[in-house]
């Protein structure tokens, strides 16, 4: 199957004062056309980073030891920068952290998105351009004359389905939702991420979620990679990874959010804090907080291994294997 | 496409500069080209010479376009007529309404004519002297008291076209005749008699009056105004109808002096025209015009004129020692040094003890070394001074004054100063001693005590702040340590200007350092150190009180003969210099430049320099 | 609130103010020479700044052995007086900035801890403060009574006090005003000056020092045009330096006598920047959003 | 907004009579009075000296004389000069008035612009070596000794290099034959450049209101404002004024110049730190993701949020440079407010001194309300109407 995104074996590093942070280490992925990936993991761990890399945004600190991203067949690191700039959110579009404040307060909501319209489409006239985004404002549901109101006229839920519609713009193979929805409260926050999948579902679009919230990607993901201090510790189909999570991280971390589906259930917490990325332990990275790490954990990496179709784990010590095995092959992991 | 721009750019730039640099010079021939430091505040003569009375008003004002009855003929300021035809009439004794008047006839000259063509009568004179006196000359200020002292001056008449008779209550000395009263500026009448009498009419006439802005105003002198864009210049052009163009001043070496014209046969003649004569200056204009660039500060003023943008620079003050060496080298620029009418010195408050004590006046002036700040810290711009009258004013300097400490050695002004001091009844607690062969000072003076038997009290010493003047600051901190090394309790206290003027005023003082400038008559020994001045607001701030000099400075000024004046005026210096109520320490000569290339002066000797003479526009002629 | 020792570290990475905080040092081992130099190796009838003179040479004499930085139109050492005047520029700046600083930070304190009319005064007062045109205002009061380096450094920190410092460091206390443990302080029974002191004061200190070094900058650059003008009583500073060569003429033909203008000049600038520099590197302490990441 | 305008605008006025009180009083506090001029001159009797203080008033009690002052004041006149006796103030502050708006506004909106320009750079480009270099050249000419580099311009570019004149405002040789007066050319040039750029900026609008930048409607829009800068010069031409007008322009460029090298650093460092700022902020993170040029993500996102704070620094640098003033005009023969108040504050004319200050203080509380409306024009956060803001 034709893999829309592909990372290989990608490693960043960010330079600091303090030193080297291995913000990405050795993370291999891809996804399909028409996929979902939900990427999660506690904050720090390297999920924006990964977005950010693949959105070729990289801070001017930021170091790429090894690997490389394809999206659509082409590297995008070997592309000329103007080259690639054409390509972002044509292909790649990106729903960002804190909506509140991803839209320009001084030019109007509107305004800022027939801008990237008229920007990537050359043939399109300013007309044209009003009329995609009235559509685009009824598709996110926001009402047509609200176009021309600035930022700091919205309402917080307003501006987000603002940057959907945004991310929406040029109908790209790809978006982004880095946190699209932490800021919302709950109500609102479900209401939007069914839209979106809802979106989804009907373009045909592939699409990365990131949140540090289990839950929300349980809601939307086909497939999910667990992160943990710059590694992509667990990957794998949702069903499979929420039915029976392999990696003791990732079994923390189900246990330490509530379900948006109100099952109730006694919190666990993952004690200890993720590690300092500019000195990461030895061995596995969460070994000093996992209660199964045996001596082996605390000296040699783990490898990335095979637990079940498309589903692989970083560990020494997984959790016993599901009965029924996984049921949709999609991800293929190297 | 950038690089198109950015080259685009930067040509365009460059043909900028290049037309900055090309456009914009006009050059027309015959201008006489000045710099001025200050716009001038009015062209309106009653103002320029009374409340706005500034330097800047005169050079571009009436010294170029006013004549008086009398003058100063330069460079030997020569008392001559100018619109007077010869001397006036000796005053006389006239009865009129029982009232006791001295009376003189004034001839004028028949050819004179204002600018715009008449000519100039008696009527003009008339109305000079008169109109002001309606005003009041002390409501009118600045000169206007000076030149027509209300207190003198009853009227003037007309006594025929050409001749006016004035009538004074008094008998005038030199200083209310000749250098007073017979110099004031003839006025045209046409012109201001409207103006006057309507200003008289109004509720506030001085206010009135010199708010009027002349326009069109005809004028007697060799230059009228042009056009004044105010910040940039001020330009005149020839008074086509100037009457004393080609009157010839001849000055003879046994101090004769002649005016001729020969033109329309006017002449003058003083003293006794034989023998060898000294200089010869023939009245022109011979420029077309004037230019006076309003530059505001003297660097400017020197890089215009190095660059030949101005042909001469007119200040008051002079150049500073700093552009002389450089304008030296500076090609086709001379650089011309004259004397000055005026002194820096200091004095004390002789109310005070032991200040009133002659021979601890004497003593200090003993101390200054006069010779080392001239010398050796103003390296010969600056020459000692030991008389209240400056040796650059000739005539009246008496070379003969006591000279204290001249030529003495560190240590002789020391035993000489202990000396006078002991003379006077001073000790010592510890007395200072110094080695007269080695010229050397072995123990400084300490604890002063007066003739009184008390310990001299520490006074203070105001002078002129660093910022003000850093030389005389200096100086003011030498002459302070020269005195407490013999035990003098001295205390320099830095002061602004207008606090030692108000403090002198007030007569709240121990001691200070100022300066004057002065007029050619040396009247000021009067203003300074006659009794009558002591109270406040008078201009004996030392209180010196002395009745014998009071009564022959009385005689000096009521004096109206040159040569006896000049016997008493010696005299007075030799009695000051020895009494000390001055001590007068030096003076710095004007430094003047102009452009050799351009300008030929008749004369550049002179006291005061070039701009005493307002540049002397009349009479220097334009090369190329 | 982080420590003094944090603050430094992060104040050791910003080149600039590093290089200014040298330069300063330089500035004060330079202005401590003067008394040294002055009583043990120089005579001080030749070498002192204001009364010194030197007999045997021609003045301005050009730099030459016994006058390293050659001689003024009077004939005092041209070293001499910038050695000494550094001692000079050091108290006027440091005076004039503290005193603009600690009036200025109490004053901001009192403003936004107590509000109402306290504050609604204190900030019209600056508005009209800030009102006033600094430099033409110094030099009509200047020219009319001369000030000396003493009256003229408390005059212009209490003008900068009571201008716009006093509203940016109000602005900076009002964000500390509303942390809880102002209230909590307060229902403890804190009096308010206690509160003031110990809790607001400290959190606007670090701007305050920031805005210490632009005052300092300020302070000089003032002085040393009012120095030219001629308008301040001050015997001897960097500034009367370059006024006596303007006043004496030396100032036009820079080529030929440029040891009368340049080093002061250079002091001037160097020095200001110095503590401007010192300023910005400061600014990244206080303003994390500009340190680098 | 208009209530809140007037608001502003009476505040303001309180603001103004609190300051001429403080100012009137101040002055009066100083020692001396005009009438000392006339004790240095000893043939002037005393009796003069009291005229000369009856005459102008100041025989008076300060307190009737302030009061007379602020009637008069209302009504729109700042009393009489004493050292250009009777010459109203006000006279002469108009006389200057021009030469000191025309030489300062230029001033200003260049360094500004070249501020704005630098550090819009320099943040974009932060820690590169155009970054350093920008900042130690600006802090070397923000803390330059200001006379003395402007002494040193002048000797370079004038007296050495010959390519400026060396002082004044105008050419007087050029002058002596001009028609009018320089005031009246300088009139025509404020008029004129209102009038130019008024033109220029309502072609730039109504062309520029699109997003999509055409080839042909950009170089429409440099080629009508050509025209309309063509024809003034036209215009001018025709009147004979281009060749004065060119001479005030060629003695302008040094006091420009030299003034925008000391004044730029201000801005351009202000114009930095502000843009660090925003460059982090998400909205310009997201313009790049957005694939938006460089140089749109620079100017629209980064440059135009920054600038919002950099435009109180345009009044306040104005404030400054119309007080650094003095040294300015003294240095360049350029005679305008400075100047006046300098003279007349030693020359002891309190009126004029008085009347300069108050006047340079109108200036300043124009330029912090101008400041103030142009904040809310440029940011739209930012209503001064009152009405509520939909949040949350």
């Amino acid at each position: 199957m034709d893999a829309l995104l592909k990372v290989e074996n990608f490693t960043m590093h960010y330079r600091t004062t303090a030193g080297h942070v291995k913000a990405v280490d050795d993370v291999t992925f891809s996804l399909a056309r028409g996929q979902s990936l939900g990427l999660v993991g506690e904050s720090g761990c390297g999920k924006t980073s990964i977005a950010m890399s693949i959105m070729r945004l990289l801070p001017y600190n930021s170091e790429i030891k090894s690997g490389r991203v394809f999206l659509g067949g082409q590297d995008v690191y070997s592309m000329r920068e103007e080259d690639f700039r054409k390509l972002r959110w044509k292909e790649v579009a990106m729903i960002f952290q804190a909506a509140m404040n991803a839209l320009n307060p001084v030019y109007t909501v509107g305004s800022q998105i027939t801008e990237v319209i008229l920007e990537h489409e050359p043939a399109a006239s300013e007309r044209d351009a009003r009329e995609r985004v009235a559509e685009l404002f009824c598709t996110v549901g926001i009402p047509e004359e609200r176009m021309d109101h600035y930022p700091h006229e919205y309402s917080g839920g307003m501006k987000q389905r603002a940057v959907i519609a945004m991310a929406l713009a040029c109908s790209p193979s790809l978006i982004i939702a880095d946190e699209p929805t932490t800021a919302l409260d709950v109500i609102v926050q479900d209401k939007i991420l069914r839209e979106m999948e809802e979106i989804r579902r009907k373009t045909d679009m592939s699409m990365i979620y990131i949140s540090h919230d289990i839950s929300v990607i349980a809601e939307v993901s086909d497939v999910v990679g667990v992160m943990y201090a710059g590694k992509l510790v667990e990957i794998g189909p949702a069903d499979d990874i929420f039915k029976r999570p392999r990696h003791p991280y990732t079994y923390g971390l189900m246990n330490a959010y509530p379900s948006i589906l109100g099952e109730k259930r006694d919190l666990a917490t993952i004690p200890g804090e993720p590690p300092n990325l500019v000195f990461p332990p030895e061995g596995c990275r969460f070994h000093p907080r996992c209660d199964w790490a045996t001596d082996e954990c605390g000296t040699v990496e783990p490898p990335a291994r095979y637990v079940g179709p498309n589903h692989s784990v970083a560990c020494y010590n997984p959790f016993p294997a599901p009965s029924s095995g996984g049921d949709r092959i999609g991800v293929a992991t190297a | 496409m950038k690089v198109v721009r950015y080259s685009m750019t930067v040509l365009l730039f460059v043909a900028v500069v290049f037309c900055m640099g090309i456009i914009g010079q006009a050059a027309a021939g015959g201008v006489y080209e000045m710099a001025i430091f200050e716009d001038p505040t009015t062209v309106n003569v009653w103002a320029a010479l009374g409340p706005d009375a500034t330097v800047w008003n005169s050079f571009v004002g009436y010294q170029q376009s006013y004549i008086g009855l009398y003058g100063n003929a330069a460079p030997d300021y020569v008392f001559c007529p100018q619109a007077a035809s010869g001397m006036p009439s000796r005053l006389v004794e006239e009865k009129m309404d029982n009232k006791t008047y001295y009376t003189s006839v004034v001839n004028i000259r028949k050819e004179l004519r204002w600018s715009d063509g008449k000519p100039m009568t008696a009527d003009d004179v008339v109305f000079s002297y008169m109109a002001p006196l309606a005003l009041d000359p002390n409501k009118l200020g600045g000169n206007w008291p000076g030149n027509i002292d209300p207190e003198i001056l009853a009227k003037v008449e007309k006594a025929g076209d050409y001749s006016v008779k004035f009538y004074l209550t008094e008998l005038p000395g030199l200083a209310q005749w000749q250098y007073g009263m017979l110099q004031a500026l003839i006025l045209p009448k046409a012109y201001w008699d409207p103006v006057v009498s309507k200003a008289l009419k109004a509720a506030d006439p001085i206010k009135e009056l010199l708010a009027h802005d002349p326009k069109g105003e005809p004028v007697a002198g060799p230059w009228m105004m042009e056009r004044w864009e105010k910040g940039a210049f001020v330009t005149h052009t020839r008074n086509p109808y100037y009457a004393m163009t080609g009157d010839t001043n001849t000055f003879y070496k046994n101090g004769a002096f002649v005016t001729e014209n020969k033109k329309t046969g006017f002449r003058y003649i003083l003293g006794n025209p034989i023998g060898d004569i000294k200089l010869a200056v023939t009245e022109g204009p011979y420029a077309n015009r004037l230019m006076f660039r309003i530059l505001q500060n003297q660097n400017a003023a020197v890089l215009s004129l190095i660059s030949g943008e101005v042909d001469f620079i007119l200040n008051s003050l002079g150049l500073q020692r700093g552009f002389q060496d450089q304008l030296k080298k500076a090609a086709s620029v001379e650089v011309v040094e004259n004397n000055v009418n005026g002194f820096r010195y200091m004095a004390f408050n002789l109310t005070k003890y032991p200040f009133n004590i002659k021979e601890f006046r004497q003593a200090v002036s003993v101390l200054i070394d006069r010779e080392y700040i001239c010398e050796r810290v103003l390296q010969g711009v600056a020459f000692p001074q030991y008389s209240v009258v400056p040796p650059g004013n000739a005539y009246w300097f008496n070379p003969n004054v006591p000279m204290w400490g001249k030529g003495f050695t560190r240590s002789q002004k020391i035993t000489e100063a202990v000396r006078l001091l002991k003379s006077a009844g001073f000790s010592w607690e510890v007395e200072p001693q110094v080695d007269l062969a080695k010229d050397r000072v072995l123990r400084r003076g300490r604890g002063l005590i007066m003739p009184n038997g008390k310990k001299m009290p520490s006074f203070e010493f105001n002078v002129m702040t660093a910022g003000y003047d850093p030389l005389r600051y200096t100086f003011g901190l030498n002459i302070a340590t020269w005195m407490q090394e013999v035990g003098i309790p001295v205390e320099v206290v830095p002061t602004e200007f207008n606090v030692v003027i108000s403090k002198t005023d007030e007569r709240d003082f121990d001691c200070f350092m100022l300066g004057w400038s002065l007029g050619l008559y040396p009247d000021h020994m009067y203003w300074f150190f006659h009794s009558s001045q002591c109270p406040a607001g008078g201009f004996n701030y030392e209180m010196y009180s002395n009745p014998d000099f009071d009564k022959m400075v009385e005689e000096f000024l009521r004096e109206a003969d040159m040569e006896t004046a000049r016997r008493m005026a010696f005299r007075l210096q030799e009695i000051l210099a020895d009494e000390l109520p001055y001590i007068v320490i030096f003076d710095t000569p004007l430094i003047e430049a102009y452009r050799s290339d351009r300008l030929a002066f008749p004369y550049t000797k002179t006291l005061s320099g070039i701009q005493y003479s307002g540049g002397m526009t009349s009479t220097v002629k334009l090369k190329n | 609130m982080r420590s003094l020792a944090q603050h430094w570290a992060i104040f050791r990475e910003s080149r600039i103010g590093i290089a200014g905080l040298v330069v300063i040092v330089c500035f004060g081992v330079f202005g401590m020479m003067w008394p040294l130099m002055f009583r043990n190796v120089w005579d001080p009838n030749v070498y002192h700044p204001v009364v010194g003179f030197d007999p045997t040479m021609m003045h301005p004499a050009a730099p030459c052995r016994g006058h390293l930085l050659g001689t003024d139109p009077i004939g005092r050492d041209i070293l001499a007086q910038l050695m000494f005047s550094t001692g000079r520029e050091f108290l006027l700046g440091v005076l004039s900035a503290m005193i603009s600083v600690v009036v200025g930070t109490f004053i901001g304190a009192m403003a936004a801890y107590y509000g109402g009319f306290t504050d609604a005064f204190f900030m019209r007062l600056a508005d009209i403060v800030m009102l006033f045109p600094f430099v033409p205002l110094l030099v009509v009061v200047g020219s009319l009574v001369r000030l000396d380096m003493f009256s003229f450094a408390i005059i212009l920190g209490f003008l900068e006090a009571f201008g716009g410092i006093t509203i940016i460091l109000k602005a900076q206390a009002l964000q500390v005003k509303v942390r809880p443990y102002i209230d909590a302080a307060k229902v403890a029974g804190g009096d308010d000056l206690h509160i003031i002191r110990s809790h607001i004061i400290p959190n606007v200190l670090p701007l305050s020092f920031l805005y210490m070094m632009f005052n300092v900058t300020a302070a000089i650059l003032s002085e040393a045009t009012l120095s030219f003008f001629g308008v301040l009583n001050i015997d001897m500073s960097w500034g009367m330096m370059i006024h006596t060569a303007e006043t004496a003429g030396y100032l036009f033909d820079y080529g030929r006598y440029w040891w009368l203008w340049l080093p002061s000049g250079l002091a001037i600038t160097l020095f200001c920047a110095a503590f401007y520099m010192v300023g910005r590197g400061l600014d990244e302490v206080v303003n994390p959003r500009l340190r680098k990441r | 907004m208009r209530r809140y305008v007037l608001g502003r605008v009476g505040q303001l006025v309180i603001t103004l009579f609190i300051y001429i009180a403080l100012v009137y009083f101040l002055l009066q506090a100083m020692p001396g009075d005009i009438s000392m001029i006339y004790l240095q001159n000893p043939r002037i009797p005393q009796a003069a000296r009291e005229e000369l203080k009856k005459q102008l008033g100041l025989d008076q009690p300060p307190i009737v004389q302030f009061l007379s002052y602020i009637r008069n004041f209302f009504t729109g006149n700042l009393g009489v000069s004493f050292s250009q006796y009777p010459r109203p103030v006000w006279d002469i502050l108009l006389e200057r008035l021009p030469r000191t708006l025309v030489l300062f506004i230029t001033a200003n909106a260049l360094s500004f612009y070249v501020g704005f320009m630098l550090g819009r750079v320099i943040a974009w480009r932060r820690g590169a070596t155009v970054d350093h270099a920008a900042t130690v050249v600006g802090i070397a000419f923000w803390t330059a000794f200001y006379p003395l580099l402007s002494l040193i311009l002048i000797w370079l570019f004038a007296y050495t290099l010959k390519w400026l004149p060396l002082n004044q405002f105008i050419e007087p040789s050029l002058w002596v034959y001009a028609p009018w007066p320089s005031n009246t050319v300088f009139g025509y040039m404020v008029f004129g450049i209102a009038v130019i750029s008024i033109a220029v900026f309502a072609i730039l609008w109504s062309l520029g209101r699109g997003q999509r930048k055409t080839g042909r409607k950009i170089g429409l829009a440099w080629a009508l404002s050509a025209g309309v800068f063509a024809a003034g010069l036209g215009v001018a031409a025709s009147a004979g004024m281009l060749v004065y007008m060119w001479d005030i322009v060629r003695h302008m460029v040094l006091p420009v110049v030299t003034l925008t090298l000391i004044n730029f650093a201000g801005t351009m460092l202000l114009m930095r730190d502000s843009m660090l700022e925003t460059v982090e902020e998400d909205y310009v993170m997201a313009a790049r993701a957005k694939g938006l040029p460089d140089a749109v993500v620079r100017d629209r996102y980064a440059a135009r949020n920054a600038l919002l704070p950099t435009v109180t620094s345009l009044v306040l640098s104005l404030a400054a440079s119309m007080s650094g003033g003095l040294v300015t005009e003294t240095m360049f023969s350029w005679p305008g407010l400075g100047q006046v108040l300098f003279r007349s504050a030693l020359a002891n004319d309190y009126p004029l001194a008085t009347g300069a200050l108050v006047f340079t203080g109108i200036f300043l509380l124009i330029a912090h309300f101008v400041a103030d409306m142009l904040y809310a024009a440029l940011d739209p956060r930012i209503s001064y109407g009152g009405e509520p803001v939909a949040e949350g």
